[in-house]
């Protein structure tokens, strides 16, 4: 099993027929997601994908006819909000919104509305989620995975990568891989990803990428703490020489008074029984110091 | 986006909270005009604030009082071209000082774990709010408005009672609301008021009012949000910007010059800092965080080696690439194009992974670059060229 | 309250719907004019309408096309001062006749049941849509908007793919759109375009061009948010409106002139129905509909009877008060006041109960009132009282 | 027992100071009703009632200080959305809204938050409601009430008076008697009404009445007519004289097309086991014959 996507997902493509969702709609459906639908207003009617994947006007069009149950989101910051009401008023349980750049007060109203229906939503400015060997929704780079038992979730893109490949290089697979996205209002956080992996009987082992500021580091570590002591456990934090008060990159990283510090994360997560690596390469190690057998 | 204290007041008052009147001066004589026309209006002493995007601005000393037009001058001369944590104050604002009954702290901003707008108010205006929280939370009064239907009348009520401010009801509810009507119509993720401030005024006939203003206000802009509204590009403070930042941004580079002397140039925010942590603890001191966003083309990445190289301090440069969106050789291209063009030849780490690594491979052993396959491996090299650098 | 298709359609365009140009006249003089005009700008025909505020101007020949202005004036001639459905034609709209492509219908209209708002279109326009519901439910497609959230765009694509505006996608989901701003704007329980329609342009390069344009407006407005539109008032028709209604508004009374002979005064609506309805089981009929509202004082009674007696067919009255809010002795001494002011002398029967109704009955005895103590009996006897009067 | 209000509720009054706020709630207090706290803002420590009652500047603080279960309210229309979803905030259960003349499309979000906050609205413009010889809130007056096991549902003023009186009279108890208001808005229909009496064991006959205009009473019909078959149920529906297309008073009244005339009404009422009053004297008459012992 896998936590998010599956075998059993059935995805729809909004905005595939832009140059981005083209793109990775492609490297998706050669990983061997099945790709049901794509979605474009005015485009309904049309194939993409070199004919294999119908394209609809709407979503609720795309669910009727193919039974789509996830989506994918490639549609520009302006219209990626009602891309996301759209997903989730046709009843797509699981949504991916890629697209960067969203203003966060626009996301306030949207994860609302996604928490009253029930949904789930991942990201927005996420990488996605891959189940190496079942299924990729996303961007994530293929070559970095192998399948596995460690379930993985960061709220880094390329960092992801780097500790990801530094897993496969050592052997040691994943079940899922979950970028959660570093905008300041995000669908699902790692306490969820957390949960979702506690629930899944073939995830064996568990790796947390954080970043500084903020404190959701610090609210799984100790959701962690209680539930999932006897998992083998270890995280990396990115930032700890970063200085107080800039922001780096992304509106994620900045450090305000004392909470969301890399020193804060590092303690919260050692004292719920994460191995915390000093870098990305040391993951491996300290999940097998932790007990892993993968 | 950081703005002004003068630029924030002029958003809140566009969304009619009471802000008592202000201009902003750039010279002593403007100031001294300034407090001429302020004390002739009836005020008793003026105030003289520096404008700049840091903290601080009082115990610094760029917060001051003057009784008269002169003194005003004075005063300014002193606080124009002061230093306050690295940035020099190049203009100032300056207010009829106000007589203060109470201050109050009230703000609006966006809580990313509660993914609602937050309203944070205490009766103990004036200090540090992250003070107040860390000695007395009990001091503080919270209230989430609601995602979709924003901040209630009700809610507002709730807030002015519990921070004391039920003798100015009305005025409290309308600067709460205000405060978010303000957050919407700009895309602010922190619009703060310290103090806030119950102030006595005499008006024409003489009888002594009291009345809640804003006396303060910090703006920030989600910088996301920037690209539709465009008349607030107006407000970014080029005196205070790096010009490097600038053309960063121009170029969609995120760029953040540090002290150190490894220039780092990265693709992802959390690999860039990792990068930099990586640097760190290899004995080196990053000279800058850097990232080329996603999907860069050769262009930016001249453009950020540029960007690098700008900085004397640097004697190393690290670059680590993991290509998901970007193309490896792309980057490649654009490490050769730049290296080209270079001034000054500084030794160079580059490692590139991901997609099109083998092509960027092959680029670079034929351009003759040094090259590492791990990061931690590419972190050392770099440490080690500085070190041999700066002997 | 209902307001004229002119008005309706200055509303749609202040929200920035595309609605043609128009104008409106009162004497075919004025057509004569506007019609030249509009025939000068280039277009084929003119289209004259009739405004009134009922339906079916069309089959009542209110509305009419026109090739030249000497036939507009005529055409006007002939609609102003016609009566439709009992109203007289007291102005008109003037506009350039639409070549028209497609005729399709859409409505933003108040959903009690479900407490939203239902967007409600079809590829059927231009024909009444009570029909098509009936006949073809499929040709029609609803979709509420949130009741947080509003209507949207993914909605409004939805509801124009589903209508067949695919083609006319962006123009159509603006103009739904726009109809839930409109509701929302002027608080409107209706917003009705039919025909929303395809038109045919020729554009000033000769270029022929589609473009999807709302043809007729129908706006209803919720009584109980116009005191927060003041502006609105003024689109209420005083040519259309019983001179009684206006005064009945302004006393804060309920009236409607109906065709029987018993005047009937009642306090609450349903209660006046309820009056209406034993009344002609009774076998009468009824003159007006009649609730004084709550609470209601001896003056208001008093001006509620002087609008009773002001219909001549009126022969004998019913007054049925059941005391809440409203108190018995009020109404009492209000019909008092009443009788001793009245010009005719009409029967009336009076039946009291609930609050201060001994008092009532006090009141009633001592100034020599018929009283009755049930409804059915107090129905029963206006309606001989009204028998024996019209005999 | 009773539905909506009984021994057990614990009232607070959202406008007390006012004057019809006031005047009011004395009528309640006098009959019995526990009013524990009033509620006007910046009158927060005075009292209310000759003393009997504190005052508080929120509901939040009257929650607290007194555990208020039930809201009526009797702030005016500009104000009184507000007021309501303030007394949703403070976690009221069940909120009466007495205030007319508050615009149909503020009531719209109202009644969703109402909704997902999972309490209950009762109007606006509505008479509220009297379980006889246990509680009354709003304004109906006492006078017309015998206790009893009849569970009566309007959504007029006046005429459920005249309605009820007819039945006490002809010595036809209440359990509850509910008025749900005519505004195109109302947060409790009739089915919702149906619904309470339904689960309520001392409820024993029902009684509607309805007018002309909408569907709610046809709804509550379709309803009754599955799950209300055995209990004996009298109806009676104003309006069957009124012209059509004319607006009768408030907004609820208006017939346009064909459902919502009174005949549709009778003829759903009748199918679902309604005895069908002529006058609301024959209300009593029909219970009996309906088989009510009461």
């Amino acid at each position: 099993m896998s936590v998010l996507i599956g075998r059993e997902t059935r995805l729809v493509v909004q905005g595939i027929t832009g140059r981005e969702g083209e793109f990775h709609s492609r490297a998706m459906q050669a990983y061997g997601t099945r790709i049901v639908a794509g979605m474009t207003p005015g485009k309904g009617g049309q194939t993409a994908l070199d004919g294999t994947v119908p394209v609809f006007d709407t979503v609720a069009d795309a669910v009727r006819e193919t039974g789509a149950n996830t989506s994918c989101i490639f549609v520009p910051a302006p219209g990626a909000p009602d891309a996301i009401l759209e997903a989730v008023g046709a009843g797509i349980g699981t949504i991916f919104c890629i697209t960067e750049g969203i203003p966060a007060l626009d996301m306030v109203p949207v994860v609302e509305a996604v928490r009253q229906a029930g949904a789930r939503l991942v990201g927005p400015n996420c990488p996605g989620a891959t189940s190496p060997g079942r299924a990729k929704v996303g961007i994530i780079p293929d070559s970095v995975h192998r399948e596995g038992d460690v379930g993985v979730v960061s709220r880094s893109g390329t960092l992801t990568y780097e500790a990801v490949q530094a897993m496969t290089d050592a052997g040691i697979g994943q079940s899922t891989c979950v970028g959660i996205g570093g905008d300041p209002i995000i669908g699902t956080t790692f306490l969820d990803v957390l949960q979702l992996f506690a629930a899944d009987p073939e995830t064996r082992a568990l790796v947390l990428i954080g970043e500084i500021g903020g404190a959701a580091e610090e609210e799984a570590a100790a959701w962690a703490a209680e539930h999932l002591a006897d998992i083998p456990k270890a995280a990396f934090i990115a930032g700890r020489t970063a200085p107080e008060g800039k922001r780096m990159g992304h509106a994620g990283a900045i450090i305000s008074g004392r909470a969301g510090t890399a020193a804060s994360k590092v303690a919260a997560l050692e004292a719920a029984g994460f191995r915390v690596a000093g870098s990305p390469t040391e993951l491996p190690g300290l999940l097998r110091v932790a007990g892993h057998r993968g | 986006m950081k703005i002004q204290e003068a630029d924030a007041k002029g958003l809140l008052l566009a969304q009619g909270l009471p802000v008592p009147g202000w201009s902003v001066a750039r010279t002593p004589a403007e100031v001294r005009s300034a407090a001429e026309s302020i004390l002739a209006d009836g005020a008793g002493r003026v105030v003289i604030k520096a404008q700049v995007l840091v903290g601080g601005r009082g115990k610094a000393g760029g917060v001051k009082l003057a009784g008269s037009a002169a003194e005003a001058e004075a005063v300014a001369s002193a606080i124009l071209g002061m230093s306050i944590k690295g940035i020099t104050v190049r203009k100032v604002l300056v207010a009829a000082a106000a007589d203060i009954v109470k201050e109050y702290y009230l703000s609006a901003v966006l809580d990313r774990a509660a993914r609602r707008i937050l309203l944070m108010g205490s009766a103990e205006g004036g200090v540090e709010i992250e003070q107040v929280a860390a000695e007395r939370p009990d001091a503080i009064v919270t209230i989430h408005a609601h995602p979709h239907l924003g901040l209630g009348d009700w809610q507002a009520r709730q807030l002015a009672f519990r921070m004391g401010l039920g003798g100015h009801l009305r005025a409290a509810v309308g600067i709460a609301r205000g405060l978010v009507r303000t957050m919407l119509a700009y895309d602010a993720d922190l619009v703060e008021i310290n103090p806030l401030a119950i102030i006595r005024e005499t008006s024409a006939d003489g009888t002594v009012v009291e009345r809640l203003v804003c006396l303060d206000a910090k703006v920030t802009l989600d910088d996301s949000a920037l690209p539709r509204h465009p008349e607030l590009e107006a407000l970014r403070d080029l005196d205070e910007e790096d010009p490097a930042d600038a053309e960063a941004r121009e170029a969609g580079i995120s760029f953040i010059r540090l002290n150190g002397t490894i220039g780092c140039m990265v693709n992802g925010a959390g690999l860039a800092m990792t990068t930099m942590d990586l640097v760190k603890r290899a004995g080196g001191e990053p000279a800058n965080f850097l990232d080329i966003g996603g999907g860069a083309k050769s262009d930016r990445v001249a453009e950020a080696m540029r960007m690098i190289l700008s900085d004397p301090k640097v004697n190393a440069i690290l670059v680590n690439i993991f290509g998901g969106i970007t193309r490896g050789d792309e980057v490649a291209r654009g490490l050769i194009d730049a290296r080209a063009q270079q001034l000054r030849d500084v030794p160079m780490v580059v490692r590139i992974v991901g997609t099109n690594a083998t092509e960027a491979a092959e680029l670079l052993r034929a351009a003759r670059f040094e090259t590492a396959a791990t990061l931690d491996e590419a972190a050392a090299r770099a440490v080690a060229a500085a070190r041999t650098a700066g002997a």
